[in-house]
């Protein structure tokens, strides 16, 4: 089956029992990001300390598979982690899905990592960035809402 | 022999289509467009390498063939949905184009303040943004049929919402969603009756079965050669020729005109009015060898066939567990549309397995998002037929849906 | 080797146009539209057999290489008339689609009762209806600029019509009748000094020239595929980004939006925006073909080719009597383009005897009626060249039309 | 020379020095056709006299030979003859171009059947018929202009 590998274990998990799908009870920081061509909608809250820890986060909303289990892989990956270290793993993220990384770079993003696949997939780039888009510019303390249009 | 005793040989039709030769593509995606066969190219090739000319106001032989060809292309959309005359036929890009025309220019002629254009939620955004575009500008009010689950319309409901106050009814002849078709003839009387003009959209109904404007009573319909085996760039609208005399023009420019000068200027003759610039007079003659294609083998094998593979299709979907077929619930109401959902598994994963399968199916809204904003659904995935594919392909399809939900994580 | 060390080797290139082998016209009606050489029809032709879908929004293969051979084709326009982005450029049907959606939509931002829009007398129609039509609607004012008899313009005349009503000037970067490039750059920069937008109608010019819209400094050009060897319906608007990105919608329907529910609709991004319905892939592909065909054999071989062509016809037509050709006194200045009147000869009977000699002119007011009224002539004749013409071809123009007034029962 | 037969002496003759294009002075009946495809635009002028006698015309205009010389060779042929005899060989002229006559009808028509070829050249028959078009609806007294495009 062509899909086995793509549609993996660790991806069908995280869609079907998400972790951090569900709202925080009063979060800091919301932002929505929406990916016009596929109608993936989800919508990202963090609470950030002062000394620039993610304390928490949460998101919730509609999408794929790869969308949905993205965002869920990446808090799982970030929380607890600084505001500059996420970034950081956002950028390598990012250039996993465009280019490539290097294996202590892939190990580094621990589940997230699963996605690397995805790169050969045009179609779906959209979907496993759409989390990290939004978080970026939630950090960034952007308020427009995130589209992938705009990449 | 393309038509055998009982049906088709469907292993000479598919001869026809270069596009089978080369591909191993399960190719079901056939709403949003068709394959072509070599008829119709040929023939487009054929005009554009030897009879090539600007047609119209050419006084050397060259122009005058090209004007044939393209007006012999008219006379034959005419006669394929056996308007009363070749002037009712307008050539346009596709049936977007026909629909913008048509709400801009009889909205124009018939509008005023505080009327209304009725038109109904599972309306194809070609065929809901102009009237809303239109009605905003005249200050008049767009209001929406509902349908019912199984996709079909209550002509109580629609009566219900008639008045003195509506001017337009704009409808689909069938869905892009369900491929229910609807009873339009009926639904035309009624808007008649209250001296309401009717347009039906006819993008997904006209390739598939027999369209007889005058036995369905519509005053315009509108089509798109490429969902019918033709090429793309041209389109249709017909229109009754009384009202499109009557209505203002839509573009201006070349070739719609009669005289003028720099204070005034008198429109040409019908068609030739609603068709501003130079005509796409290849791509008629592409729409002109589509018909004869599809006449050939005959629009009633074409639908027996057609309700053949839908059956195939319906049945062994719905066999599937946690697969929800949206519309009716007889495969004889689905002309070879089968938009469905499955518990659990987002319609863009859908698709994607689909698609790795080697099976083009489509995801999304479809351009019908209020439908699906109606429904409480983001979004479905759709397979759609047509009478050149296989029993086959419809399996391929059958057999990949029945492996997403186990290759998606769940136990059945 | 289609160029030869000094110019092209055309008896190769006339191996190209399966029009050639099949037929003995001297075709000379090329600013109508051309003929179509075997590379532009075959790339149609790959497109419609083995790469066709609907492009955008489907997931699998097939669709997405269709997405990309229609953008790969948006790409090689914007390069070709150096836009500086692919978003700037908008797939139509034709030069009179771009310019119907330029007016309205740039008409419906900018203009106000009382505003002016500056369009010249020399325009083809669809370069003067639209704006009529907006201005009409808009309650402003169509003023227009007068040519000199040579067919160019004064820009100090220019200057004096402009004022700070002046919100969109519309003209022709070569006019159809007399083949005169315009030196629109001058007249962009006068019109951008009062803060008015400026429309170029490039269907003549952009076939026969370089055209680098930047350099030019244009808010917009358009122009048709059909007379720069691709095929019928398929055409281009080229707009700056800034403005189109304010610019409201031209048709409305699927494709070109984003969300819509029943109440309320958001625009997708450019260029998608402007392009409703299912798009003509086939065509833009077509485009992109005629494109690599003219870049191949060098814009500049072509002018310099076409030039030689026009010397010589003009040079010949000149020296017959009774013969007038209208415009500048140069070669030079006609670009291809002799339109002319013989003294005593109706147009009408001109076009057939030279038909009759298997030549293929036009005869009539060629889309531009009101400078024939300007001019104080009724109709004329016009023969247009391309490179892919002969001598021999032009020889058979000036040996016929030698004979006309003969044959017509005047002494000379 | 292909064109010899067809722009015969007798049709170049009747264009370059018509004996009808002209006006009447106090013309009783006047109406104009047009042939909005090619440009042709002529104005008919008749005087007929109480017992139904076609006594005077004149035409005058613009538009290409044929559309002038058959005007002209119309009014050679029908002044002095009866309304009725005028309409007959109108139906006649129209056979004429459409389909086909007898020599005899032939004869009737007088210089006008030098026409005859036009039969063979379809766009040419709107300008050969449009005076015989308008001579029509003037002598049945319609009072719209007439535009071969209604033919
Ligand atoms: C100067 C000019 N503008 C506009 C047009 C209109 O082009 P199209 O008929 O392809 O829309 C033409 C061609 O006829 C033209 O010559
Ligand atoms: C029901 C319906 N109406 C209108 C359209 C618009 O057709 P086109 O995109 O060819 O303009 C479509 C096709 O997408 C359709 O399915």
């Amino acid at each position: 089956m062509e899909n086995r590998t793509f549609y993996n274990e660790i991806l069908t998990e995280h869609n079907i029992h998400p972790i951090y799908k569900t709202k925080l009870i009063e979060p800091q920081r919301s932002l929505r990001g929406v990916n016009p061509s596929c109608g993936d909608d989800i919508t990202l809250q963090l609470n950030v300390s002062d000394d620039g820890v993610i304390e928490d986060g949460a998101f919730f909303g509609d999408g794929c598979a790869i969308s949905q289990a993205s965002a869920d892989m990446m808090l799982e990956l970030v929380i607890g982690k600084k505001v500059k270290d996420a970034l950081l793993l956002k950028d390598i993220f990012m250039k996993m899905i465009k280019d490539k990384v290097t294996e202590e770079e892939l190990e580094m993003l621990e589940e997230a990592g699963s996605l690397q696949d995805i790169s050969h997939m045009p179609s779906r780039v959209k979907c496993a960035v759409l989390g990290w888009r939004t978080l970026e510019a939630l950090l960034k303390e952007e308020s427009d809402d995130v589209s992938t249009e705009d990449i | 022999m393309k038509i055998g005793s009982n049906n088709m040989n469907i292993e000479e039709i598919r001869k026809d289509f270069p596009f089978f030769e080369k591909s191993e593509l399960a190719y079901l995606d056939n709403s949003a467009t068709t394959q072509r066969p070599r008829q119709v190219i040929e023939a487009v090739m054929d005009y554009e390498y030897y009879h090539n000319a600007n047609p119209f106001r050419g006084l050397y032989e060259l122009s005058i063939d090209a004007t044939e060809r393209y007006e012999a292309a008219r006379t034959k959309v005419a006669r394929f949905i056996n308007a009363a005359s070749d002037q009712e036929i307008i050539f346009t890009r596709n049936a977007s184009e026909s629909l913008n025309l048509v709400a801009y220019s009889l909205g124009g002629m018939c509008l005023r303040e505080g009327d209304e254009i009725i038109t109904t939620v599972v309306e194809h955004h070609s065929n809901m943004l102009p009237w809303r575009h239109v009605a905003k500008h005249c200050g008049a009010t767009v209001k929406y049929l509902e349908c019912e689950e199984d996709g079909s319309f209550s002509l109580e409901k629609f009566k219900s919402l008639l008045s003195e106050k509506t001017k337009i009814v704009a409808m689909t002849a069938m869905s892009n969603i369900f491929g229910r078709v609807i009873d339009i003839k009926a639904f035309a009387e009624a808007a008649h009756e209250v001296g309401a003009y009717f347009v039906a959209d006819g993008a997904q109904s006209v390739p598939h079965s027999v369209t007889d404007v005058q036995a369905l009573g519509v005053d315009f319909l509108a089509f798109s050669g490429h969902k019918l085996l033709a090429p793309m760039g041209i389109g249709v609208l017909y229109g009754k020729k009384e009202l499109l005399s009557k209505m203002p023009p839509y573009q201006t420019g070349g070739e719609m005109i009669e005289y003028v000068t720099l204070d005034d200027v008198t429109y040409a003759e019908l068609p030739h009015k609603f068709e501003a610039g130079t005509v796409n007079a290849a791509g008629a003659v592409g729409l002109a060898a589509a018909i004869d294609y599809i006449t050939e083998i005959g629009l009633h094998n074409i639908e027996e066939r057609e309700l053949e593979l839908t059956r195939m299709a319906f049945d062994g979907m719905k066999s599937i567990p946690h697969v929800i077929i949206l519309g009716g619930d007889k495969a004889e109401d689905h002309h070879g549309i089968i938009t469905f959902k499955i518990e659990g598994v987002h319609p863009h994963d859908i698709a994607a397995i689909i698609a790795d399968a080697n099976v083009a199916v489509r995801a999304g809204h479809h351009c019908a998002e209020p439908l699906h904003q109606f429904m409480g659904i983001p979004s479905t995935t759709r397979a759609s037929l047509m009478f050149y594919n296989t029993e086959d392909e419809v399996q391929r399809l059958i057999d990949i849906v029945r492996k997403i939900r186990p290759m998606m994580g769940y136990p059945d």
